[in-house]
């Protein structure tokens, strides 16, 4: 079987808590992209699973074992990471037949290994090419080709894609996912690029400060982040959240004071458990309607700032109170720079944080 | 060709423009005279530096300096060598092994001294003064001749170390006696007559190991009875094995017979053979280190020093590290006699020996004004007073007057063996191929200490070796 | 011909000119100066004659170039010519015999057999502690690659042994080979109660010799390799942890190819010493127990004897000795690097 | 399981850590490695420190402190100081009064000539360096191996027109003379460092700095020189332990007045007519280690730093 487990796994170098009390479960064919801005401990956790770093304390289980004592010669796992780790003293072919001399297999049958490896990862043009004389293209595919070479436990990546631009990188995320798909292991990614995340994890799980802050598929952490920081992290134009009095509830809509206007809206029935307070109002770019008038359920702005972003526009606006708002809206809906706008927040997409970060959500 | 004289040349005439920028000390102004010497770095010599510096009023009214640069022994020769043969004209007085003075005379570097000696008749009397066999060997070139270049600076001659409270221990005097039948020697006069046979047996009968008892007291460590020198480096088995050749009749190279004397016949003659034997002989007595080649004079000092030795024969030179205590586990045990020598049929002992010590000796570039005040030095260096005060604080003196006077002996404890070995002395080669000789002969010795190969080879090979150097020399016709 | 200051032909012309007229008209120790002004004179057209055509490669180049030429590369061509004269040195007279002196010294019947025994000594040494050396100082190496606690203490006392002056060390070390007061005879006296002497065969001294000199510049040897080790990027093996690839595999595949270069230099600098190999043999046994090396031998020839123009003939043979095997060294690591 | 971990990773015995590190388990093992390697020079450090009637002993006394009675008593020798006195101050004729033997004179020649001597190298050798790797001439290699070989022939073979060549233009016995001569002498293990180094280096950003404005002359200063900081000293260093040593031309080049401590040492192996004092000898070298492994100890990051350089960046 094929799973990644940890259980309340804790990093600390020194003083410095790295990883704290992080859990997470990897099924066999699930991949889990481990997402966060740097120094957020992803790395470290993947290092963790991979044994390149010991846990302080809890639990490395890997195929259902627990393997937090040994080293990662034992775990049999495959890993590919960031800077590629291409043997520079050989060629490509002899680069990806190194993990197979654990196994013992005779020349041949590595030979054939290697071939066909090659072949799915276009490399077989360049087998007796030394890794410094490919192209950068041709390294992350080796990197991978070396991992899928056997097979292993599980799968570890470490930010396969950062070295390569922007097209490659598109490119590269499809053949990825489609050589894991084929292979029902548990994967692990580490990126701090939300869109390889959400494009090619089954799951995703968001970190910060050696936290893990939420798990789930690209669209639960999409459509209900668990608080402000996944809520800000996820997603582009990035989440509008907004600070506001919370004056009362009822009838499955709130009374805020939201940048100095009153405003009457739909949200969560587990709002009503708040009591009057200072929350954050999340509401994405993209979740706004404008209206030719101020009614109790819009937020009056001033457009600010234009950005055509192809088929659609962002606005920055600006409210009365010197809020930013971030608003994305068709391409064909045309707003000049000073128009004032009324905005209608989607109730489904309004999120409320409470005063600890936290979403309110029943 | 051209370079190498037009390069001498120029250091020949470039000296006054290199000494104003060297600060160096070769020339001086009338009034001025400054000496410059090149010494080894030991008591003698810097017991000679102090006493010019204190009690030297030259005669001259001059202002004379003696500049003396002190040269660790182990490598004065490669310093002074270079000095002379790259031209470097930098000493005015040098220290010299008795063997270098051919080698540098005829290099043009050494000065001779017979016009300065028959100028001058107080300095012909100095110089008669000194006890010929030290004359000879120190002062001639060729060996025995009449033109002269050197003064004794140290004379050095081979003495019996000994050990009283071993040599005079009752026990081991009356087990000594019950063994061999002859007396232990114990005082320095029974050392003095001492010969070969009976260092023999008290080397075998102080062979003693850890745990057995040595004048009634438990050896901590092993204990030998004899050593002398029988080293690879420099000379440190030449002198004994020359020793032991003279003392059986045989030869060393003649220098004075040249160009009609052979070495061939000669220095592998039976007797020579023999003397080589015997000096094998009493190796197995020694410490274990003579086994290695590498038992020069200041290893076997340093066991006798260290009390692992019950008689050492050595150069009177390094005898003041066994009078301090610091350096010497045996300081308070000391007694001196002459080394050893070979009783003939007649009863008499030969003590026929290698000279040792050093001359010092003028150099040919040094002015006539230099050179004035030079003999003026070396005469009062020479002087009876001087020699004995030198005496007092540790040297030597080739002085007839000074060594036979009786309180030369009070001096130290060895000096009257020392004035007693002085007729016997005699030296090796001058030749300037001396060191060639030598060091094949060095090699070709410590084959034979080393138990490579019998004292027939190793004298056939040195006799061949140098028959065939010295004809190319063209010393042997 | 234009007078500029960077015209060095004109500059060189002139030099010579006035520097033979010097030589001949006026005494040395005048015309020693002028003719160092002269070539000043023309180092200088040079030096602004480059500047000029920002030639920077000479320019830059030229103060080393002067310096090595008087130092080193003067007396080098010195002796070399020398090598083809008769010549002593505590001697006056001086004549042309060609290759007389390289011809003697390796085939007359007096000189060549001590030449060549030396030489064949020599060749010994190198091979031994040149290999010692690779191997210990590998070793340590090893020992040292990865960080630890104390690792900049522990190291600093594993570079000592090469701060030590010569001197000191060989002179210690007979002292710890010494029959009688040394400690190694001690110990093995203690243990096999026997009478241990390690330096009177040839096996016991030259295993001395090598012990010592091994000693002392293994470190070297270390500093380099180690250097090569530390600059592995982890991150390959990681790799090689997780590509489950052997110990051994993993040293010939991954640390092999990062240290390859810098062990070729220390192997390059260490056979050049090696060749050198004097003092240690001159303080341990003087040569005895058929250890005389060729520097040894050149010692005695060129100093004690003063055969100059005869050890200038075998130091070239020496020369030229190393010159091919160095070029070896670099033919062969030149080789395997243009492979990868 | 978690609480056993934790102590015994306090302790620093860690089985699988992180690839490139290892524990006091390590260090452990080098500690063992490491003394058992310097125990010679220990053994030194120890004799200088004997009275000298102990130097000699047998058995051999091996330590200043009988370590609570875990080392036999005939192995303890009473630590004394006397010996770095006599360095300085002592008789040198018999029972004569100390007097000074010159040696603060020998150390202060040692420093200034060795550290002069290879500071010059330093900076000629790495013009040259740049010079060879930026503006290769025509045969670089053969220049280059041509400066190498002047490390080849034993000192003694080029000794004599030195010596003569130093006569003639006055430079013997002189501080210059002998500052010159090792100048040559680390010359060429300075360019071929140096070279190494600046070959690795990125030719980018030297060409941006030159778009941007910049003359060559800064582009060495400014943009190549801070690059090789850690190769300059590993180079400093290497350069210092050989010049440190040298003991021939310093015989036969160097007057009274600038003789160095290696030659002087002698004084030591062979002096007041007896062979070596073996005490005196381990007090001199004791102190003449002192400086180069103080120099050593401080740069040690940038000696591994800077040879390593060469290979970094693959």
């Amino acid at each position: 079987m094929s799973t990644i487990e940890i259980r309340k796994v804790t990093k600390q170098f020194g003083a410095f808590t790295a990883v704290k009390d992080a859990d997470l479960k990897v099924e066999a064919g699930e991949v889990v992209c481990l997402l966060g801005p740097s120094g957020c401990g992803k790395t470290t956790t993947l290092r963790m699973i991979a044994g390149l770093e010991r846990a302080t304390s809890g639990d490395v289980i890997i195929a259902g074992q627990r393997m937090n004592e040994l080293p990662p010669q034992k775990r049999d796992i495959a890993m590919v990471f960031q800077f590629y780790a291409l043997y520079p003293a050989l060629t490509v072919g002899q680069n990806i037949a190194m993990p197979l001399h654990y196994e013992g297999l005779s020349k041949a049958d590595q030979d054939a290994r290697v071939s066909k490896v090659a072949k799915i990862m276009h490399l077989s043009e360049v087998l007796d090419r030394m890794p410094n004389q490919i192209s950068e293209g041709e390294k992350q595919r080796l990197a991978v080709a070396r991992a899928i070479v056997r097979d292993p436990n599980c799968f570890l990546f470490d930010e396969p894609l950062s070295r390569l631009d922007v097209e490659l990188r598109h490119s590269m995320r499809g053949q990825i996912k489609e050589v894991l798909t084929g292979l029902s292991k548990a994967t692990v990614i580490v990126t701090h690029d939300q869109l390889e995340a959400l494009t090619m994890a089954s799951r995703i799980a968001i970190m910060k400060d050696g936290v893990i802050e939420q798990v789930g598929t690209p669209h639960e952490v999409f459509a209900k982040p668990t608080n402000v920081f996944v809520a800000s992290f996820i997603g582009t134009p990035q989440m509008n959240l907004v600070e506001a009095d919370l004056r009362s509830f009822g009838d499955g809509k709130a009374d805020v004071v939201l940048a100095g206007q009153p405003l009457n809206i739909a949200a969560d029935p587990a709002v009503s458990r708040l009591k009057p307070s200072k929350v954050t109002v999340g509401i994405r770019p993209r979740a706004f309607t404008t209206v030719q008038d101020k009614a109790g359920d819009t937020i009056a702005a001033q457009a600010e700032l234009i950005e055509p972003m192809g088929a659609e526009t962002l606005i920055h606006a600006r409210t009365a109170s010197g809020g930013d708002i971030r608003v994305v809206v068709p391409r064909d809906k045309r707003v000049k720079v000073g128009e004032a706008l009324h905005l209608r927040p989607d109730p489904r997409q309004t999120h409320f944080f409470g005063e600890d970060g936290r979403a309110v959500r029943a | 060709m051209t370079v190498v004289t037009k390069m001498k040349g120029f250091a020949a005439a470039t000296g006054f423009a290199a000494t104003l920028l060297t600060g160096g000390a070769t020339y001086a102004f009338a009034d001025d005279v400054t000496l410059t010497m090149a010494v080894p770095d030991w008591p003698p010599t810097r017991v000679m530096k102090k006493f010019f510096d204190e009690q030297y009023k030259p005669a001259s009214g001059n202002k004379v300096k003696l500049d003396v640069d002190f040269i660790p022994w182990p490598d004065f020769y490669t310093r002074v060598n270079a000095s002379l043969t790259s031209g470097e004209q930098k000493y005015n007085f040098i220290v010299s092994d008795s063997q270098w003075l051919g080698a540098f005379v005829e290099g043009g570097y050494y000065r001779k001294i017979n016009d300065l000696v028959d100028a001058d008749p107080d300095f012909k009397k100095t110089m008669e003064s000194i006890h010929p066999a030290v004359y000879n060997a120190y002062s001639t070139y060729p060996y025995k001749s009449a033109n002269l270049y050197g003064f004794p600076q140290f004379p050095d001659v081979l003495v019996t170390y000994g050990r009283k409270d071993v040599l005079c221990n009752d026990e081991e005097q009356a087990a000594f006696k019950a063994k061999y039948n002859e007396k232990l020697p114990c005082t320095g006069d029974e050392i003095s007559n001492m010969d070969w046979n009976t260092f023999e047996h008290i080397g075998e009968f102080f062979m003693r190991k850890k745990g057995e008892k040595l004048a009634g007291q438990v050896l901590d460590d092993d204990f030998y009875g004899i050593a002398y020198q029988a080293g690879k480096g420099y000379d440190f088995s030449t002198t004994s094995v020359h020793t032991f050749m003279w003392q059986h009749g045989g030869n060393i190279w003649d220098e004075t017979k040249a160009p009609t004397g052979h070495a061939e016949g000669v220095v592998n003659s039976p007797e020579s053979i023999a003397g080589m034997e015997h000096f094998l002989k009493l190796l197995k007595y020694m410490p274990p280190v003579v086994k290695t080649g590498t038992m020069d004079i200041f290893v076997s000092d340093q066991l006798f020093r260290e009390g692992k030795v019950a008689m050492n024969v050595d150069w009177v030179g390094l005898g003041e590290a066994s009078l301090d205590p610091k350096s010497s586990k045996v300081s308070d045990k000391l007694v001196f006699g002459m080394a050893p020598g070979l009783r003939g049929a007649d009863g008499k002992i030969d003590h026929t020996e290698q000279i040792g010590g050093q001359p010092f000796v003028l150099t040919t570039w040094t002015t006539p004004e230099q050179t004035k005040e030079a003999v003026a030095f070396v005469k009062w260096w020479l002087s009876p007073e001087m020699q004995n005060k030198f005496a007092a604080a540790g040297g030597q003196s080739a002085i007839k007057s000074v060594y036979e006077d009786p309180k030369y002996a009070t001096y130290r404890p060895w000096n009257k063996a020392f004035a007693e070995s002085l007729d016997w002395q005699k030296d090796m080669w001058h030749v300037p191929q001396f060191f060639e000789l030598l060091t094949q002969q060095q090699d070709q010795f410590d084959l034979a200490i080393t138990g490579k190969q019998d004292a027939k080879t190793t004298m056939d090979n040195v006799a061949k070796f140098q028959e065939d150097l010295l004809k190319n020399a063209g010393l042997i016709q | 011909m234009r007078l500029s200051p960077d015209n060095w032909k004109l500059a060189i012309l002139v030099g010579l000119v006035v520097s033979v007229l010097a030589a001949i008209a006026l005494p040395p120790h005048v015309s020693f100066w002028i003719v160092g002004a002269m070539a000043a004179l023309v180092a200088a057209a040079f030096v602004v004659n480059a500047y000029r055509r920002k030639y920077y490669g000479g320019l830059l180049v030229a103060p080393a170039i002067a310096v090595l030429f008087v130092m080193n590369i003067f007396p080098l061509l010195w002796s070399l010519g020398l090598s083809f004269f008769a010549y002593q040195s505590n001697q006056q007279s001086i004549r042309f015999i060609g290759l007389a002196n390289y011809t003697k010294v390796l085939t007359n019947d007096i000189m060549a057999p001590a030449n060549w025994g030396a030489l064949v000594n020599t060749a010994m040494f190198v091979v031994l502690t040149v290999t010692a050396q690779m191997i210990v100082g590998f070793l340590l190496a090893m020992l040292f690659a990865k960080q630890f606690p104390l690792r900049k203490y522990l190291l600093i006392l594993v570079l000592t042994p090469m701060m030590l002056s010569v001197v000191a060390s060989g002179v210690f070390f007979s002292y710890y080979y010494d029959p009688t007061f040394g400690i190694l005879s001690y110990v093995i006296n203690a243990i096999t109660g026997g009478q241990f002497i390690l330096m009177d065969s040839k096996a016991g001294a030259v295993t001395g010799i090598v012990f010592a000199d091994a000693w002392m510049w293994s470190p070297f040897v270390m500093l380099l390799v180690l250097a090569g080790l530390v600059s592995v990027p982890k991150y390959l093996y990681e790799a090689a942890a997780i590509d489950r690839v052997s110990k051994w595999r993993q040293f010939w595949t991954i640390t092999f190819p990062y240290i390859r270069g810098l062990m070729m230099l220390a192997l390059l600098f260490r056979t050049i010493e090696a060749f050198k190999l004097a003092d240690l043999v001159i303080l341990l046994t003087k040569g005895g127990n058929d250890t005389m090396t060729i520097s040894y031998h050149l010692i005695r020839i060129a100093n004690e004897q003063n055969k100059t123009s005869e050890g200038a003939a075998i130091s070239y043979l020496m020369l030229f000795m190393v010159i091919v095997l160095t070029n070896l060294y670099l033919y062969i690591a030149n080789r395997r690097s243009q492979g990868d | 399981m978690a609480e056993n971990n934790s102590i015994w990773e306090a302790l620093g015995f860690r089985k699988a850590s992180g690839v490139g590190e290892a524990g006091w388990g390590r260090t452990l093992v080098v500690a063992i490695v490491s003394l058992i390697y310097f125990l010679p020079v220990l053994f030194i450090i120890f004799t200088a420190f004997k009275p000298q009637d102990a130097a000699l002993a047998v058995p051999p006394t091996l330590s200043p402190t009988s370590l609570f009675g875990l080392i036999p008593q005939q192995f303890v020798f009473t630590p004394t100081l006397e010996n770095f006195g006599s360095v300085f101050m002592r008789s040198m004729t018999p029972g004569g009064a100390p007097e000074a033997t010159g040696f603060d004179r020998y150390f202060f020649n040692s420093i200034v000539i060795a550290s002069s001597s290879v500071l010059l190298a330093l900076v000629i050798g790495t013009l040259a360096a740049f010079g060879f790797s930026r503006y290769p001439l025509k045969g670089n290699d053969t220049y280059l191996f041509i400066i190498l070989t002047t490390r080849m022939l034993p000192a003694i073979v080029v000794i004599i027109p030195v010596i003569l060549m130093f006569r003639v233009v006055g430079l013997s016995g002189s501080y210059t003379g002998i500052i010159l001569l090792y100048t040559a002498f680390n010359l060429a293990f300075t360019i071929w460092m140096m070279k190494s180094f600046f070959d690795e280096l990125s030719l980018d950003v030297e060409d941006a700095a030159r778009i941007d404005g910049s003359s060559d002359i800064k582009v060495f200063f400014k943009i190549a020189l801070p690059q090789v900081i850690a190769g300059l000293a590993a180079t400093f260093v290497f350069g210092l332990i050989l010049t440190w040593n040298e003991f021939l031309f310093a015989l036969l080049l160097s007057g009274p007045d600038t003789r160095t401590v290696p030659v002087a040492m002698n004084q030591a192996v062979s002096s007041g007519g007896r062979g070596t004092d073996w005490t005196l000898l381990a007090a001199i070298e004791t102190l003449f280690l002192i400086p180069v492994f103080l120099v050593t100890f401080f740069l040690q990051n940038h000696l591994l730093r800077g040879v390593t350089f060469g290979t970094v960046k693959r």
